[in-house]
Parts: C-alpha cells; structure tokens; sequence
C-alpha cells in the first residue's frame, strides 16, 4: 500500500468518489483549477472537467446553500470552506437550514452533503487560521461532525461521509496534514510514511462513521481527544510514566459513547482534551456525559485539557495550545488526585 | 439628497396611520408600454425594463402591449379560478386561526397573482422555493386541500408530522421545495437546484421567492451572486408587496430605483412587473423560464404588488399604515382585473363568478371539515409522540434512541 | 413601586439609558416606529427621535456590523434580533469581530454593545421561534452572555450590560415576557403583578452581572437553570416533596462559580436544566466544571434536564419542552440515586 | 450567452500559465475622458462613470481632463514617497520572512497607489477600516516604521501584543481600525462608524476596503445596503486586482460589467477608477470625501488594478497565471507613472529618484535594525506569556484568572 499524507489521502478520497459517482461534485474557494490552498482537490479539475470541480465566489453562505440546493436534487457536493474560521458567514445555512431539511419536510427532501475544512491550531496561523469550531457544530441537531487524525481515516470516512446521505461537517486537522505532530513545538516534522496509518489504500474503503479507536491500552487513566492531540497524547503517554489509554474519537457526533465508557469504567480516571477554548467545548459534553455514563467507576474528576478563554494567540500560540508537556501534566494530575 | 451632516437619514415610509395615501408619486408607467425582448437577449436590454413596469392589463381591464401572453380563456379562467380558492382558503384559516384552531397563519391577500400566474407559467416538474407566502403555487399545482389544512393543523395527517409552523409547506411530489421560516435562505439554495439540473443535463429549472424585506439579506446577495457567476437556469422572483411586516419596503431599498435594478448589477436580466397583473406575471415568468431553459440564464423579478392585509396573524397593521392604503392601492386587485378582463371579453360574467366562489368555499368548508376528522392540534390526534426523534438523521444514533426511552414513548 | 413584566422592565430600561446618554441608540427589524415585535421599544422613537430608535433592514448581520462600528465611535447601542433563531446569520460578525475587537486591537478598540433577542421555547413558535441557542455564545470568548427570568433582573441587567463596555449577548425568555410559566402546558397566564421581582423601580439601578441568585434555598439536591425554567423550577420544586435548592444562573459567561459550588457541596447532588437540545449544551459546561469543582461532595451523578437533540417540534411540543413533570422525575432520579 | 443548457458555466480566466496575455480586450477608456460631476449630483450622473473609468494620467503620464486634482508638486512628490517607501518596505519584509524573521507577509505590490492616494485625499482623521492590503494608508498618515515592523515581527514592542498575524495592523492614534483576517467585516463595520460620526453631527467620514473577490460575500451587500439606506458618509472601495488568490476576479463578478455598477443597484454613487493612477485615485477619493462630509451619502469606487506579486507568502502565482501577466498589465505601474508625471513636469528627475529610493531603503534598513533590537518572533523577546489573557474583556473573570494559574505565568 502506498504510503499518504493527508492531503494525498484526501485527493485519493475524493478521486474515487469522483470516479465512481457522476453526483459527486467539489467546489470552494480556490478548489478548482489551483486545486486549494492546501491542495486537497491538486489535479482533479483537470482530471474530470470543469463543472465537477470548481472555484466558488467568496462567500461561504452561498456554498453551503448551493451545495444544500443541489443535494436537494440529488447530487453529492463536497465543498470547502478554507478555513474552519471562515466558517461562520456560512453556519445559518448549517444549522437553520442544511441540517433541517430531512426533518422539518418528514424525509421529503433530505441535503446529503460534506463540508471539508482545515482546522485547528499549531501552523501559527494567528487567530484567524487556528480554530478548532467543532463544539458549534456538535450542538445542532441532523448534522453528524468528524475529525479524523490520520491518513488512513480521512480517506476513509470521507467516503462513508459521502455515503452518510446526511450533512457532514468534516473538520480536518491541518498541523497533520503532512506528518504526525508530537505536541514539543518547534521540532522537525516527522512523516506519516513511518505511520501504520500513513499507508492508505490506493481504491475505494470507508471507515465507519460513529466509532472511536482505541489506539493505545492503558490502565491508569483514559485520554480521549481527536484530531492533532491524538498525536500529542501519544507523544505524552510514551514521556510520562502512565499507563494510559488513548481514544481517538474521530466522530464526535454521534460519539461512540460504548467504547469511551468501557474505558473509563475500566481506568476511573479521565482526561478530555480539546484544542478549542475551554468553556462550553466538546470537552464539556464528554465530561458531563462521562460523569453520568461512569459516576460510580470514577476516581477523580474529569480533567478537561483545553484552549484557554481567550481568542487564538499568535506569538505565544505554544503557550495557548494543549502541549505535550501540559498534556503530561494533566495526566499527572488525574491519577495523581 | 444633502441632509447637511448632523444626522444620518432614516427612511420613513409615505404615509402614517392617519395619513391620507395618495399614490400617484409611484409614477407607474401605462400597461403596454414596455417592450419584450427576445428572451435570450443580453441583460443590458433589460435596463429600461428593470425600473419600468411589465404589465398587460390596462385601466380598461384589456389586455394590450408586447407582453400580451394571448392566454386562452380556459387557461384565465382556470388562473382566475386558482387566486379566487387561494383567497378563499385564505380568509377560511385565518377564521379558524382566530377560532384556536392553529398555532398561526400568513394570508397572501392581494398577492394571488403573483404565485398562481408563476406557477401557471412553469412546467409542474420546475422545481419551486417559495417563502411563506405563496401558497398559490399549491392551487396551481393541484395540490390536496384536505392535506394542506392537516398540515396547517398539525394533525396526524399532516404531511410534516406536526413539526413545521402551519403554512411552511413542503410537498416533493408537486416540487415545492420545504418552507424555511428563515428569511432569503432559500433564494440560493434554489440557484444550487437549478445548476444541478443543468448538470445533469435536464430542461427543468427552479424558480425561488423573496419579499422585498428580505433583499437586504445576505443570502439575496449570494444567490445573484451565483446564479451570474454559473449562469444557473433559475428565476430569482423579489415580491414588493410594500412591506416587511412594518417596515416600508424603503428601509431595504434605501435610495435604489427599484427592487429589480439591483439585478443589473450582477449582470442578470431584470423586470419589473405588475405583481397584480395575471397576464403580466404570466407573460414575465414564461420569459424568464424560456431563457433559464435555453441557457440564458438566470432573470430577477420584482413583482409590485401590495400586502392587503396584517403580515401573519401575530400583526396588527392598522399601527403602522393607514387602513385606507389597501383600498387605495393603484395597481388594484389580481382576481378583480383578472376577472374584468374576462368579463370584458364575454368569457366570464357575474353568475358564473358567484357559483365559482360558492364552489370554492363549499370545497373549502367540506376540505375543512376533512381535515379536522383526521384531528386538531390542540385536540389530537397528532402524528404520534415518538416521531419527534425520526428523520434527524436516515437513522438515529444512540442519543436519539435513548432520548426516547428517557420520555417513555 | 410598579409591576411591570418583562417588556415593560426592558421598555423602562431602555427608556433610562436613552434619557441618561445620548450615546445610547437603539435599532432592529421593526424596532423603530413599530416598537419591535415585541412592543419591548414601544414608544422611544416618537419620544427621542428617529435617529436614536430606528428600524433596521433585514440582514442581521449587517445590524450587528453596524453596532461594532457604531461602538467603536463611541456610541453604547442596543440592537435587537427580532428572534434568537435569526441571530446566526450575524454570527460571524459576532464571533469573529465583535468578541475580539478588543484583544485584537490590544485595547486600542472597543466593540461595547448589547445585543438584545426574544429567546426560548414555549409559545407554539415551531423550530425558527423556539430556539435557545445561549451555548453557541457561551463558547467565544470575549462575551458575556445573560439570561434574565424576571423583570426586575431584566431592567438591571440591560441597563448593566449597557455599561459594562464589552459585548453582551442578552437573551429574553419570551415565554415569560408577560407573566411566569410553571411549566404546566395550557394552564392560564399568570401575571408579574403577584411575583415579587416584579416590582420594578422606575429609574436607574443595574443588577450586576456574573452573579447568580439563590432563588430558593434548600438541602437535598442543587437544581440550576435561568430564563423560562427557573419558573419551572419553582413549580417543581413546590410539588415534588424534594427540598431543592434552586439558583438561577442569570449570567451564563462568566457565570458564579462560587454560588454554584457552595450549594452543591451543601447538598451533593446536581439538576442542570435547559430548553436547548441536549448534546453541546450550556449544562455540559456546567456539569463538566461542577464535577471538576466539587467532585468529592457528589452523591449522584448530575443529572441534565434538556430538550431533546432534535429541531423544535411545533405540534408536540410539549414533549420536547422539559416540563414541570419531566423536572419532578429529573429531582427524583437525582435524589433517589 | 446560450450554453445550451446541459451544464452550467463556470467562468475561467482570460489567460492561464503559458499563454500569452493580451489584454486589449479590456477595452479601458482613455485617461481624461470621463465626466466629472458634481460631487452632491444624483447618482444617476455616475451611471456611465461605473463602466467607464475615471484617469488623469494618459499615456505620455500628463494630466489631462476634468478630474485632474490639480496638486502641487510639493504633494505629488510626497505622494511619490509614500509609495516608493511602500514597495521597499513590502519588499524588505517580504525578504525577512523568506529568513523566517516572521511567519507570514502580504505585499501591496502595483497596489501602492490605492491606499496611499486614498490616504492623501481623506483628512487625517478620517476613520480607515482597511484589509490586509492598504498598508500604504500607514506611511502616508505617517505611522513610525519601526512599530509597524515591531508589529510584524510580533516582538515586544508589537502594539498589537503578538496576538495577530503580521499585517494585521491596529492603530487608534491615527484612525486605522484593526484589520481582520476574515473578509469583507470591515464593510458594514466602516457603516456604522460613519452613521456613528453623521450622529455625532461630526464631519469626519469613514472609508474601507475590500477586494474584489470579496464582494461576493453577505457583507458586501449588507455594507451597501446600510450605506444606502442611512445616507452614511463613507467611502466604499472595492480594489479589483483581478485575483483573490487563484481566482480570477470573474468568479465574484460573473456577468456583472463592473464592480462599481453594483453600486448603482443601491442608489449609490459609483466610479469605476484607474487604480494604478495615483491622480484618478485622489481626485476620486476627494469627490467621494466631499460628497459625504456634504451630506450627500455614500460612494462606491471601484479601483481597477493588478496584484503585481503573490496574493502572500503562502501562495505561489505561476501556479495560475502567467508570469507575464503582471508586467503586460495595460495601466502600467502606479510608481513609475507618478514619477514620469513629476519628470515631465520637471518636478523630478532619475537622480532625485535614485536619492529617494536610496534614503528609503536606508531608513527601511535602520528602522528594522531597531525593530529586532526589540526582539523577534523566534528568539523573542515577545509580549509577556500573561498578557494573553489580557484585553478578551475590560477585566478579567475568574475563568481567565484561573487560567493564567493554570498556565503559570
Ligand atoms: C432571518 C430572519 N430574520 C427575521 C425574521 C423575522 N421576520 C419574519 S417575516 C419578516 C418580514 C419579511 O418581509 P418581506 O421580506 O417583505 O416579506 P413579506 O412578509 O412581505 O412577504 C421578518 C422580519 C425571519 N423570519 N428570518
Ligand atoms: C471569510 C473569509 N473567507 C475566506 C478567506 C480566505 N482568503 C483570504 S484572502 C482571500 C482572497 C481575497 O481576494 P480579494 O478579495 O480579491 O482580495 P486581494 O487579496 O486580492 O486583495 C481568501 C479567499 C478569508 N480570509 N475570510
Ligand atoms: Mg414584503
Ligand atoms: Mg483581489
């Protein structure tokens, strides 16, 4: 199997679904001809013509409403939008209208369709290229929101994405894009060629949306993050002396609720880690949620590793991002306590 | 246009309760004077047309000019026919409405015109994202009474489950696209329909409805935007019927000539139209769809017109215009110069309207009794508790699932 | 002292404010001549002019750009949202500018601004006038969000909100507007003339905010909400044979930590309770920070009481709305665990 | 216009790398020939000024027609200045950050004369709410370069904190509002501040700028919309430079002629302008700023330009363009015409320029000498760690006090 990096992973994604399903269809800013800013869509325009793979007018309402248009008749879009920040001008059309159409028509009309997009901090992109809105996204129900941390994933539930028949907001997390990142800043990058999931399958695969991974067992404690922190966690767990077990959640609507609670009720100790600011992020929902599922199973409180309350910095962006060594710290704490 | 500089400006409309409306300001041009273009002509030949007016009907009640759409009398009197039940059932919900029977309910008095004479003029299989205020469309298209009102009633059998406010239609076999109570969003969903027709190779096209309140919305802008940029086969219809509950159409418009100028801007062919004309509607819509289905594009529509009674049953327009305006109104009814015109071509008289409108209230008042046999909201039966947990996703997830358990349904 | 509701307080607020600074202005759709919707503006244009009380066209985005420039001038504007559900297409003018004009800038700039906007289910408004989508706002830092319950509070904390110079999201529970709600569908209203916080003073007070208030005191379980659902509460509370001690929250950020944890490790068990759908919700921040705070002194796991995740339904809606009978079972559940 | 109608259209660029541009088919009137209003006229009198294009400076680089500012050569030569200092200084910058002195830059490259002109015209304080690509605006209201460095090197004099990206200036002290990284906020913002001032009974006006790729979003139309409706003294400049990044500008404009004539859709006044002509940009500047101090509302100027260089550090524009593009350009380059001007007027001379240039690269060189004197983004010294939670509000909650602890610092 060839070895991917995520962007490749993602193009190869995209490209099979392409191939496969005339309904498929790509646009976004800079998605056509340039193939993106971060080159997901490299070639495909070339490759399958114009008006399967185009720019979009600046103006992310609009993409989301013609993607939501076209679902309506029956096409698959796949739009982007270049940045997780720039979300926002679009989110009416996300949650008063794309994530409500199969409901409020009684399964009449349904708005099938993907949202892609670079999020998440750690490139020192200041406070308008870092954020990690994924909590907004999670409080609105009919859309199901993803975050893969791999390779291998992203390819992979990009397809089952597609095939959800319902609105994917699929946050890809960029400071991955081209390697694992080990939470220490300022280090080398290192290459998903020397990572088990940087080896991705050259045709069509899904990876099954709604399910976590264990992807380290431990005893001590349970870590559960997703995205860049998968890596960070790794990174901690091997430096910090704790046997600990790591979930990536990957899906973060719906969560796999089985997998975490089994976890926690076999470790009683727990840490959430998000790169978001602190108060009312995802890892609020699975802290409450986690207390109710495994009161009597847990041995101290649910540590919440996050983003501070305050914008995304831009110099001191090591100082706001959950770190390796904050990461070891709270591991020290939760089985400490 | 100086205002000195102490204060900036704010719009106030021309006349207040208490005022007395004199519309001869407007300055319409006469029935019969615009011209028609071919419609695959360039949008610059519209310029003319975006701040003019289309209209077929003159003072006289005759049909005269380009715009003529030289409609056969059955094809008027089966138009005449769909505003005459649209008001009907109308003024029968909001009775209803005042009686308990529904949560909430928008009329579309004085506004027939403009949904029965669009739908008319496109094919049943062009796909429609109305607003809230053209459930003339519904008529036009055949849709069930009985099934209309179960829906205005949340009954169980209404169609959305009792999940939509009455009036937010939706129905998919008529292609008449799920009603958003948010404004304007539908305006480029429908320009995304209309280019996935065109990708795939189809004639259909889709056809979306605004107020002039709504213009000033984001989404009017990114659906115009689209629809030059991908030259999608749509028709983008702004309906100024004056107001946006109370605020006077001005307060969107600000200093531009009129609704459909805006248009010009993107680059899309632009109309005016007189929103209370049937033929002239008819006439505008058969234009812009014989351009959207040959590849010409997309067309902006502004249809004027006037809201003749309060903007939904929460209202109370007599606080903020003058009660007379309606009344006063110089574009005058749609059924009234539908009707003269067809009287005033021997195809219609009096009688024949009379046991047109004791048809049509009989179906209205028996529909009504129908529907009330399948249940009220607030008597039951509804569709059942459980269904509030369907159709969030094609399947529910564990939290559904157990959200249903924990309410015991 | 006057009994005034909610929209009378609100009124009388604005009225002070107006009276007291002309930097106060005032605008929305149908906030002018009109007096809102609502009738909450009722009056203030005819009695301070056009200029200062003015209707707004329908872009909400636009109105909340015009408030960040109009406060960067130096001006204190209120601007409506005619319903909550119509505030996302100004949300990124809200998260992205109006939250952080002041780090951006370093202090350099101030975006000082009320956003005003009827909230809440409970009045047949099917899913576009129902919703409560306070935990969108609680998440972005550099806002403060509220939600009064009375009008005494609601006069108060507008007028406080006004002078506090950062941006507040200042939710109003239009269910209550008029009178409270025990929770009881399809009972008559009743009135704020026989509720003592409906006794409002005519003239200038504020009620400061990130305070929460005990609203009853008692030692067998915590019950914290705000808006509508402390009514609720009350009911529940007075019905239920439990002694509930029950705080309304008021300011959601920064909301009382301290008030909040002295009453739950007084009792050790835990109601939190929102209209909002359940997943991402505010109680998930409050459930995950009170489990971090006072995770030694819980008996049970705290329990959230919460709409479903699901659109707001209009027919049956009171099977979504967390009722009087659903908060009885939720005390009980919590208690009897 | 037809395309059949089996799929939409999507538009391309004119030319893509290897061809060879030619941009004749732009067909820009001549420098001189448009009218120049009166500054309170309707905006109808601007309808053809939106398609066409206001310049002064022709082809041999004198001023010729109606609109020609009449400056001295005194302002001319400073205007000069201002610019030439802004390409050294974008140049210089652009070097540092290829040595990973700062982690990102955004050049004004052929741009200069849109800000720095603009600046000139408007008063001092006159309120800017700028995007990332006015940087000229701060030379010519005289912002210290060495803070403007410190900013972009995020060191410890970085006014800003180290809390936004390089280019992302604020600074209150001389009426530049904080840029955004999000497109097109400014727009509406620049609205209300401009009411804000009409409020106060102020004459001071405010103006902002986007590009033209954003004027595809909601708050292009919003900013429009309140401008229009409110008679708002502000300036509304739409800086067409052909891209946004990889796109072409017709991906925003579709069929629309121009940026400017979306102006005329809302009643505004609206000129097309020579933006590389640093007289047209003044003289258009100064007309838009006359007509709002006077009361008479609000301007939309389109500066029709070319992004010379890459849209940022990030992005590499041989990928889709041709590399030719740039130096084809048909309105030259907005230095080398003011300079030719001044030459031809005798007010400047090779050797003068060559003082100039060299004078600016001295200072360019010094002031970043003593920039990183004040620390650099990887070796700091930075703001202090705490001061990250300062400024979210007036004062801190427990949240962020608890967070700093957390943090310890
Ligand atoms: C996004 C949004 N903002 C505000 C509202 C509240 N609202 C409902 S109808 C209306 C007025 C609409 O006026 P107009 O567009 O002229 O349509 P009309 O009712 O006249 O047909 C308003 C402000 C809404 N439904 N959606
Ligand atoms: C809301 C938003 N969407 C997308 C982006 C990403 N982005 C940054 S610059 C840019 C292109 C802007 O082009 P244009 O408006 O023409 O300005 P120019 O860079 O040419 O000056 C894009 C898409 C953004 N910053 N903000
Ligand atoms: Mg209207
Ligand atoms: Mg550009």
């Amino acid at each position: 199997m060839p070895a991917m990096n995520i962007i490749q992973a993602l193009n190869s994604a995209m490209d099979v679904l392409l191939d496969g399903d005339p309904d498929v269809v790509i646009f976004g800013e800079d998605a056509g001809y340039f193939g993106g800013v971060f080159k997901a869509t490299d070639g495909l325009q070339a490759k399958y013509g114009l008006d399967r793979v185009f720019d979009a007018p600046i103006n992310e309402a609009a993409i989301a409403a013609m993607a939501i248009g076209m679902a309506a008749r029956g096409l698959k879009p796949i739009a982007e939008i270049q940045f997780a920040d720039y979300i926002f001008p679009a989110i009416d059309q996300i949650v008063s209208e794309m994530s409500r159409i199969r409901y409020r028509s009684a399964g009449q009309f349904t708005a099938g369709c993907v949202i892609r997009s670079p999020w998440g901090g750690g490139i020192r992109g200041g406070q308008t290229h870092s954020m990690s809105p994924e909590a907004f996204f999670t409080h609105v129900p009919g859309l199901q929101v993803v975050v893969p941390s791999n390779p291998y994933d992203a390819k992979g539930m990009l397809i089952a994405a597609v095939e959800s028949g319902d609105p994917v907001i699929f946050f890809e997390p960029k400071r991955i894009y081209n390697g694992p990142f080990d939470g220490v800043p300022d280090k080398p990058l290192s290459s998903w060629a020397r990572h088990p999931k940087g080896e991705v399958p050259q045709g069509r695969y899904t990876v099954e949306l709604g399910k976590a991974e264990l992807v380290r067992e431990g005893s001590a404690c349970t870590l559960i993050t997703y995205g860049t922190l998968v890596h960070v966690a790794e990174a901690a767990a091997e430096h910090c002396g704790i046997d600990v077990e790591i979930i990536d959640l990957k899906s973060l609507v719906p969560y796999d609720i089985e997998t975490i609670a089994a976890s926690v009720n076999k470790t009683g100790r727990v840490v959430v880690a998000q790169e978001a600011p602190r108060t009312s992020g995802f890892a609020a929902e699975l802290a409450a949620q986690i207390q109710e599922e495994c009161f009597y199973a847990l041995e101290a409180p649910i540590f919440r590793l996050t983003g501070w309350d305050t914008p995304y910095p831009h110099a001191h962006e090591w100082a706001y991002f959950p770190t390796r060594d904050r990461m070891i710290r709270a591991l020290k704490t939760v089985t400490e306590a | 246009m100086s205002n000195g500089q102490s204060r900036f400006h704010v719009p106030t409309p021309p006349f207040r309760p208490g005022d007395a409306p004199d519309f001869s300001y407007l300055n319409l041009p006469k029935a019969g004077t615009a011209r028609r273009p071919d419609a695959l002509a360039s949008w610059r030949e519209t310029v003319d047309l975006a701040t003019g007016l289309v209209g077929v009907l003159d003072h006289n009640h005759q049909a005269v000019g380009d715009w003529d759409p030289r409609l056969s009398p059955e094809l008027m009197r089966e138009g005449l026919s769909h505003m005459v039940l649209t008001r009907i059932y109308d003024e029968r919900m909001l009775k209803l409405q005042r009686q308990g029977k529904m949560s909430f309910y928008m009329k579309s008095a004085g506004e027939e015109a403009v949904a029965v004479a669009a739908a008319m003029a496109l094919r049943p299989t062009d796909m429609v994202f109305p607003s809230y205020r053209q459930q003339g469309i519904l008529f036009a298209r055949g849709r069930n009474i009985v099934d209309m009102m179960c829906h205005c009633i949340s009954n169980s059998r209404d169609n959305l489950k009792g999940r939509q406010l009455p009036v937010h239609y939706a129905w998919a076999e008529g292609h008449f696209f799920t009603v958003s109570g948010n404004l304007g969003t539908q305006f480029p969903q429908a320009v995304g329909y209309a280019m996935a027709c065109a990708y795939k190779g189809e004639d259909r096209i889709a056809a979306s409805w605004i107020g002039d309140g709504t213009t000033a919305e984001g989404d009017f802008h990114g659906a115009l935007t689209l629809a030059s940029t991908y030259r999608a086969p749509v028709i983008l219809n702004v309906v100024n019927n004056q107001w946006a509950i109370s605020s006077h159409q001005n307060i969107a418009l600000g200093d531009a000539p009129t609704f459909a100028a805006k248009g010009l801007g993107y680059g899309l062919a632009s109309l005016r139209v007189d929103g209370n004309d049937f033929l002239a509607v008819y006439a505008a819509t058969q234009w812009a769809a014989e351009r959207a289905r040959k590849g010409g594009g997309a067309t902006l529509l502004e249809l004027f017109t006037y809201r003749a009674d309060a903007h939904s049953t929460s209202d109370d327009p007599s606080k903020y215009r003058p009660k007379t305006e309606a009344g006063l109104w110089p574009l005058g009814d749609p059924v009234e110069r539908l009707k003269q015109h067809l009287i005033g071509r021997g195809e219609w008289d009096e009688t024949r309207h009379d046991t047109l409108v004791e048809a049509m209230t009989t179906l209205v008042v028996r529909s009504y009794k129908e529907a009330e046999s399948h249940g009220t909201l607030h008597d039951g039966p509804l569709s059942p508790t459980e269904s509030i947990f369907e159709d969030v996703y094609a399947r529910p997830d564990w939290r559904l699932r157990r959200q249903r358990q924990d309410l015991g349904v």
